[in-house]
């Protein structure tokens, strides 16, 4: 415990913006906003330094909750975005927030490849095994037997598993965390930022409003039994045959991140020069 | 020579072949000769449906002064062989006063080209060859061909080693055979005329592709995200290079959904960026794009566009993406369309609309065509432009920072994440001045006449148009139809029509009144364009008041326009 | 490479192994040929052509003895790590500027190839009626192999560069 | 009731209230109370922007005939509380004629609403909820309304069964509160003009969105598969019940990219099929749209349009992707667009659009917006249509089949997989007719010939657009504008104006001979249109030949088109 | 062996059309056209009953060669086609055919949602590790160090793991194979068009004309030294630590395949009462 330390810089509240969240009270991902900015406040990172990018829906509203840097782009794409703010922007924290519909359904081409591609990023993902935003159909993590009005009697089809995915296309850093533990979601989200290359956190956060039958997580999520590997091959058979409701940093790899190409510094005079006779 | 041609001296000249035969070398070789001899030029690149092999045609033009794109006839067709050839007449009009150059051991001319009446010129190049140790007939050819363009041989040596630098063996034979084809034209007795040649130093052989990606260097683009497609792909070749010798990146996308995503993100960064691709990928673009217009990021968006609909034809030219470049987005989404003019304008009109893309802070498209970007030109060394200003940037712990403000010119300070006191969330809902979704009627308005009032209260200064020549008749077009257009008129006005030519560089947001000034006094106007279904003259019909009388000649790809055609239109539409 | 071993032959099943390998090499240098001709390669199209002419003169020959082709697989044949039946020209061994020499060096390979596999049915066949088969067949492929050991002796030798690409590739779709 | 309004006999009612106070359902349930007592009427709902919760109106036009869309103004507003009730002042316009129904214990009437001067009718709603053991305010409301509404108990005691199905004690203390809010107004003593009620017999209640999904199944569509957006996601929920029992599918597809593209490959297997979206979705789809273009594969694709660009406003309506639907496409992609003209024509307008893609082998899009697909209306039970025909299927072993055969219709047989002897590959590339991949001008010129041929000789019989009126002015229109044209037009005429209205429904291909005809002897049309930048009078000017004077009145969302804004317009840009 | 049976009404070329292929001669994606051909001879399945959808990439331009039901669609939709032609006419034999490009980089996400519907088709991938049909660019399952002027001295990034990403995702049957041995390839996917639900065959196919390098595969392919297993975590775990270079079936799962909704047959009548007053 650190009770006696400095007054620091920076606390959970500045990294909170004064615009009010319009999720339902009992959302799931409130307590991750508030897991977010207590683990900022832990990493002690000036706001302006960080920067919070997402698709589109409820999870997806989170950038202008905070008083980071926010992109609300279009549904699915958070994670290019992100790819390309960071490569950019190297000295930035990017961090890629958003749902299971926008992260695994239509941003699933994007997961892989962020995954692959291992730049130094954290990617969270709000699960609430639902779209919320459109009023509730099944998304890729949905039970396939949930009854929904675009699925009568369930989609009949096996869950994505996203941790699985994850560790299966590269993931550098892989954990799971539930909202309902808003400080074990900061810790996770800490080490995640701290952990070089593409890390991956998903946070079980129930969609009180589509899926009440949620409010039960609290009792079935459980600590992992077993201590983070660093063997992909093992962490992702683990996972397959686990419960789904492990929770804390399940691989944690060491891959090096990847550097985008540099070559020797030359003037556009030199580049120019190939093209004259 | 083209003696049709009253603007323009020139010499045409296409060699054909089978795969492996080398006459895209022998092509290039011709080209880079002919630079060297002070010669300006064009060559072009025709190819069967097989990956590698099959069958290839390498199509120049050589002239004394810059040549854009090809004239309506060639004087000299050479074959290698003559297997499947017969699949490039269409592009290689030839007539009664062209040479037809064949070795005859490989059978006789096609009866596609031998209807033309042109004179048979037999050169026995394989049996050439032979007597060379290691001589190829496309060698060879090349020294045929450098006889007939006048080309000296030193200078033809010179080509060979720039392209051979390894030199030995395989050089010496290239030159031998080279030679053994001058003399062969030498003692075939066969002549064209000459070429006035100029200063060979200090100009430049490029691709519009090139040209392309170094016009976005030049305007300060230092991040690129894309995915392969033809024929796109050698902007983004080039660019892997480039880039990282200026400080730049190039990352390479799982597809052009993330290609334009990841420029967005980056440009979102503070770093001007752009993404290259053709009409399939820039479907893919569309929603982008409009968060692009929604949210304010500066994004260059390069489109080469090729056959459609669909995958179409991928290896030839056609303008019809016009339509997708103009309108293709959702709801009310004001942006920048650039189209360059010429091979060589791929360069400046690439660097512009990177300036009015970071000026505006709104997506610029630009729409250069397959026959620019694949094709290679000789030109002058490019002048720099002068294109100061660029992004508009908030100043750090601005109070009651405002990313889309309400300013008068409809351009609001875009903060640089980094920067203390100034963030913001960037969003493609509709949003208050801070960026706050709204749904109210008051927000979206605002926004909506600030987005449609920074492109409205731009200055596109000169650039927005090239226009030429005095006359009560005119040409409007745009794009790789400029060049034959041009050349078309020339021969209108030796023949005493007096015509315009206006060409639209900025093709959207439209100029009604640039171009209603630059039409004053016109009586009648024919626009030329290279689609099907005439998307430039609904345009202009939709967006601008076309003052006169307006005759339209429209046609598919996959044929480049010819100046011959186009002239003919001149005389039936504008000079009747 | 392994032939034959414990496998026993039928006099049957060993026309209708024969069938098959006439067969499939006729069927792989008719496809050959298809593909130089697609690539403007005419003079080894004519040689793959006329190699697909004599294996199917063969097979036409043993279909009279009332064979089926189906599903005839090396590994029937026990021939451990190759993937094709013997005198079957692998696909990936052309190229599109491959020469005549290129085109009979590998006919040569085939021929060889069948030679052995038949001795060594020959030398492991129970049964004497099949063992003379195969030892026909062993002599008939050795007299073939020489034959076109002939004719490629009479080839000039490719240029060392024989493959070298002019012309680059194209960009396509 | 609008007495400014000489067209339709209506009373028009909005309930406001927070999240959880039950105004929608209220809403609901006058609506359909209204239906059992021969009215009819249309109900929207409006909400902010929490998921859940916040702040929601439920508005409804309850009426003697059909009604499409809103009047200009409110005869009562109830609010069972004032929280964030202001947001909703623009949607909500009163005036001095209007009552105000409020419960004092909420405090007062809001400065945004008491400023039209209302009469403001103070009903303790709360108290008299209490009074009812288990009684909500809602309920009170609902009663109220009624009473003023002139709906009897009885209707409206059945309204309330209707929804609460499983009876018991919720119904009982309901019809208890209705009662008691029925009383309240009796005793306040308000009172408001009856509307003639006609038979309620044989009517119907239904959605746009309902409507819609309706007209592809009797269009013969059974196979649909799509990804959920606003507002488009109930035309979905619909079918995935409907279709499966007509032997029909549904399959929710992991992205737009992936359910078009899935549609593609149903209809290529010769089941009509369909998907559903809205503008983002759209943007990623028009890849795959240039291919059902190219490869002629027939299908439906419906656009629920709501405000844009990007993201913009999911939840409110506008015009705007007229844009993207008539040129979104990359290369020239001749397609069929296709907009309903009421709520109502939702379903014949779809149904019609499947008839046209199937028997033109064709993508048709259909474009309805939020403020059509998400309104509930009362209307008689839609005709069944006379539309036979369907696709040209090849016959088993066709002798040398060529699927892209050039025949004078430009339609051509098209092979069912599972067929004997007409195997073929369906392709994007362009091709030739047997559909082998071609670049040759010929046969790319064939085929755009061929395919944009089907499109001109087709038959659009009386369907393309609706005409109405007399005169030699005329108002040109398309979409949800249409019905508040139609009543500001019946004003206009009762002033004297004499007006024609033409609503296209077939947007593309476009019929400019027919449209001339329809404005024969007009001298000056007015274009209505809900966009921001004046698309669909841009694209009436590129593809139409306006025989007249034109004038336009567009303006974007996402308040509806009122007929007393329209009317002003007319009366100033026509009758002058 | 199966030498003396009757003589049978399809033989391989009777599913090959008579249009030349425009590949270079020496690439693998010949003799997948012939293991196909061989395949569905053994199947004996009527050419029309057959429908080969693909996408774009030199791969992707099989169905013309076969004599089916093609469709060549856009760059990396193939599966979405297929799967819609799938559930509208179940009748019919789907094989879904393309490259690495097609399947793995811009058609990730469709991948990864077959896999998981598990709808009887059989996918095909002729996995060169380059974009041929574009001239050479890194693919996903490119190696690292792979040169090219796109990436010139490689792109550094983990190549994609495709059967293991399968796995993952929910394929019901995965297998690999080497173009080189047509037999071998035919039998695959032979197997995979008789398994029930999604099946998976990457085969190893050369691109001579980008990555002449590969003509050394023949080298190094080998029969996978175990049997199959029905369990995905401990399969997804061996070829995760594997060569890369296994060919045989690799996993034979037992999940039913997707069948979509049905509900009792109703009149149109009956539908429409429902909005009736
Ligand atoms: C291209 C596109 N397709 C569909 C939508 C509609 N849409 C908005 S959010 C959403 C799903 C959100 O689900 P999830 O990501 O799980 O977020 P949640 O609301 O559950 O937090 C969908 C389908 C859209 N906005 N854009
Ligand atoms: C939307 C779109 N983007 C890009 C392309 C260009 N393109 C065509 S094929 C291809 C890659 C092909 O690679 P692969 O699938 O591995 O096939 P291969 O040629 O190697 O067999 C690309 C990028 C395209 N046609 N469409
Ligand atoms: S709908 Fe569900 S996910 Fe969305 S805010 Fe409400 S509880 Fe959260
Ligand atoms: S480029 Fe490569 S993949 Fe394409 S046909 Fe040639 S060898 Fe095959
Ligand atoms: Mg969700
Ligand atoms: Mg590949």
């Amino acid at each position: 415990m650190n009770i006696a330390t400095a007054p620091q810089p920076f606390s959970a509240n500045d990294y909170k913006s004064d615009y009010k969240p319009v999720w339902c009270p009992g959302c799931g991902d409130y307590s991750v906003l508030l897991a977010f900015t207590k683990a900022m406040a832990q990493l002690q990172r000036p706001p302006e330094e960080i920067a919070v990018i997402s698709g589109i829906g409820c999870s997806s509203r989170i950038p202008a909750y905070t008083n980071c840097y926010g992109f609300h782009g279009v549904h699915g794409r958070a994670l290019p975005v992100g790819t390309g703010l960071k490569v950019a922007r190297p000295e930035l924290t990017v961090i890629v927030a958003g749902g299971d519909g926008d992260g695994f359904s239509i941003g699933g081409n994007h997961f892989l490849h962020a995954c692959r591609r291992n730049i130094d990023i954290t990617y969270i993902v709000m699960d609430n095994r639902v779209y919320g935003m459109t009023k509730g159909q099944p998304s890729p993590t949905t039970e396939p037997d949930w009854d929904s009005a675009l699925a009568p009697g369930g989609t009949g089809l096996r869950p994505f598993h996203p941790l699985v995915i994850a560790l299966a296309s590269g993931a550098n850093f892989v954990a799971r965390g539930f909202s309902g533990d808003p400080n074990g979601c900061a810790d996770l989200i800490v080490q995640a930022v701290r952990h070089p290359g593409f890390s991956f956190v998903e946070i079980l956060s129930p969609c009180v409003t589509f899926r009440p039958d949620q409010r039960e997580w609290g009792k079935m999520v459980h600590a992992a039994p077993v201590n983070p590997t660093d063997d992909a091959a093992r962490a992702a058979r683990r996972i397959m045959t686990d419960d789904g409701f492990n929770t804390g940093v399940l691989y944690a790899g060491n891959r090096a991140p990847f550097r985008p190409q540099t070559a020797p510094a030359a003037g556009l005079d030199a580049i120019e020069a190939e093209f004259a006779l | 020579m083209n003696r049709d041609n009253a603007a323009i001296q020139s010499l045409s000249f296409a060699i054909v072949g089978s795969g492996g035969a080398g006459v895209m070398t022998a092509g290039q070789m011709l080209l880079d000769a002919a630079a060297r001899a002070g010669l300006c030029g064009l060559m072009s690149r025709s190819s069967g449906p097989q990956i590698r092999g099959g069958e290839a045609a390498a199509l120049l033009r050589l002239a004394s002064t810059q040549v854009e794109s090809h004239g309506d006839r060639f004087d000299v067709l050479l074959a290698v062989d003559w297997q499947n050839a017969h699949r490039f007449a269409s592009e290689i009009p030839i007539d009664a006063r062209s040479f037809v150059v064949g070795d005859p051991a490989e059978g006789a001319v096609p009866e596609a080209f031998s209807a033309a009446g042109a004179r048979i010129v037999p050169v026995p190049l394989k049996a050439i060859a032979k007597k060379v140790p290691g001589g190829r007939p496309n060698m060879v050819a090349l020294g045929a061909l450098g006889a007939l363009a006048g080309i000296g041989a030193e200078t033809l040596a010179r080509a060979i080693e720039a392209t051979l630098q390894k030199g030995g063996e395989a050089l010496k034979s290239s030159l031998a055979a080279m030679q053994a084809g001058m003399a062969a034209v030498a003692e075939a007795g066969v002549s064209l005329p000459r070429l006035a040649a100029g200063q060979a130093a200090g100009r430049w052989t490029i691709t519009g592709n090139e040209a392309t990606g170094l016009g976005a260097v030049r305007g300060g683009v230092r991040f690129v995200a894309a995915y392969p497609i033809t024929p796109a792909t050698e902007i983004l070749e080039w660019l892997s290079s480039a880039l990282p010798r200026v400080g730049g990146t190039l990352v390479q996308a799982e597809d052009e959904l993330a290609s334009i995503n990841m420029a967005i993100g980056a440009s979102y960064g503070g770093v001007p960026s752009l993404t290259a691709t053709s009409g399939p990928g820039l479907s893919l673009m569309t929603e982008a794009l409009g968060l692009a217009v929604a949210a304010e990021i500066p994004l260059v968006v390069v489109d080469v566009m090729r056959g459609g609909p669909s995958t179409g034809i991928p290896t030839k030219s056609e303008q019809a993406d016009l339509n997708i470049a103009l309108y293709g987005l959702h709801g009310d989404a004001p942006h920048v369309v650039v189209a360059p003019n010429s091979i060589a304008d791929c360069l400046p009109a690439t660097q512009w609309a990177v300036h009015l893309a970071e000026t505006l802070q709104v997506p610029a498209l630009v729409l250069p065509d397959q026959s620019m970007g694949q094709s290679r030109i000789v030109l002058e060394r490019p002048a720099s432009l002068p294109l100061a200003g660029a992004r508009l940037v908030a100043e750090p712990e601005t109070a009651n920072y405002r990313r889309y403000a309400l300013t008068p010119s409809g351009i609001s300070p875009m903060a640089r994440p980094g920067t203390r006191g100034t963030a913001y969330t960037a969003d493609g809902l509709e949003h208050s001045e801070r960026g706050i979704p709204s749904s109210q009627a008051g927000d979206h308005l605002a926004q909506l006449d600030k987005r449609a009032r920074k492109l409205d209260h731009a200055d596109y200064s000169r650039y927005w148009a090239e226009i030429e020549g005095e006359g009560d008749v005119a040409v409007v077009t745009w794009g790789s139809c400029t060049a034959p257009v041009r050349e078309a008129l020339a021969r209108a006005r030796a023949e005493g029509v007096k015509a315009r030519l206006v060409s639209l560089r900025l093709l959207a947001p439209a100029q009604p009144e640039r171009l209603a000034a630059a039409l004053a006094g016109v009586r009648r106007i024919l626009v030329v364009e290279q689609t099907h279904s005439g998307q430039f003259h609904r345009y202009l019909r939709a967006a601008f008041d076309l003052p006169c009388e307006t005759r339209v000649f429209h046609r598919a790809g996959p044929l480049p326009m010819r100046p011959g055609e186009i002239h003919s239109k001149i005389v039936k539409e504008l000079a009747a | 490479m392994t032939a034959g071993g414990e496998r026993r032959y039928s006099v049957q099943e060993f026309y209708a192994l024969l069938y098959a390998m006439e067969h499939e090499a006729a069927e792989r240098y008719d496809e050959l040929a298809n593909q130089m001709e697609t690539h403007n390669n005419a003079p080894v199209a004519s040689l793959f052509r006329e190699l697909a002419a004599i294996e199917r003169k063969h097979a036409v020959k043993l279909q009279s003895h009332g064979q089926s082709v189906q599903a005839i697989r090396p590994r029937d044949l026990l021939l451990g790590a190759s993937f094709e039946l013997p005198e079957t020209a692998p696909l990936d061994r052309a190229h599109y500027l491959m020469t005549p020499a290129h085109a009979l060096a590998l006919a040569l390979e085939n021929e060889e190839q069948a030679a052995r596999c038949f001795d060594a049915l020959a030398a492991a066949a129970p049964d004497d009626e099949v063992r003379k088969l195969a030892a026909d067949m062993a002599a008939e492929e050795h007299r073939h192999a020489a034959l076109i050991r002939a004719k490629l002796a009479g080839l000039p030798e490719p240029p060392a560069d024989w493959d070298q690409d002019l012309d680059p590739p194209r960009f396509s779709e």
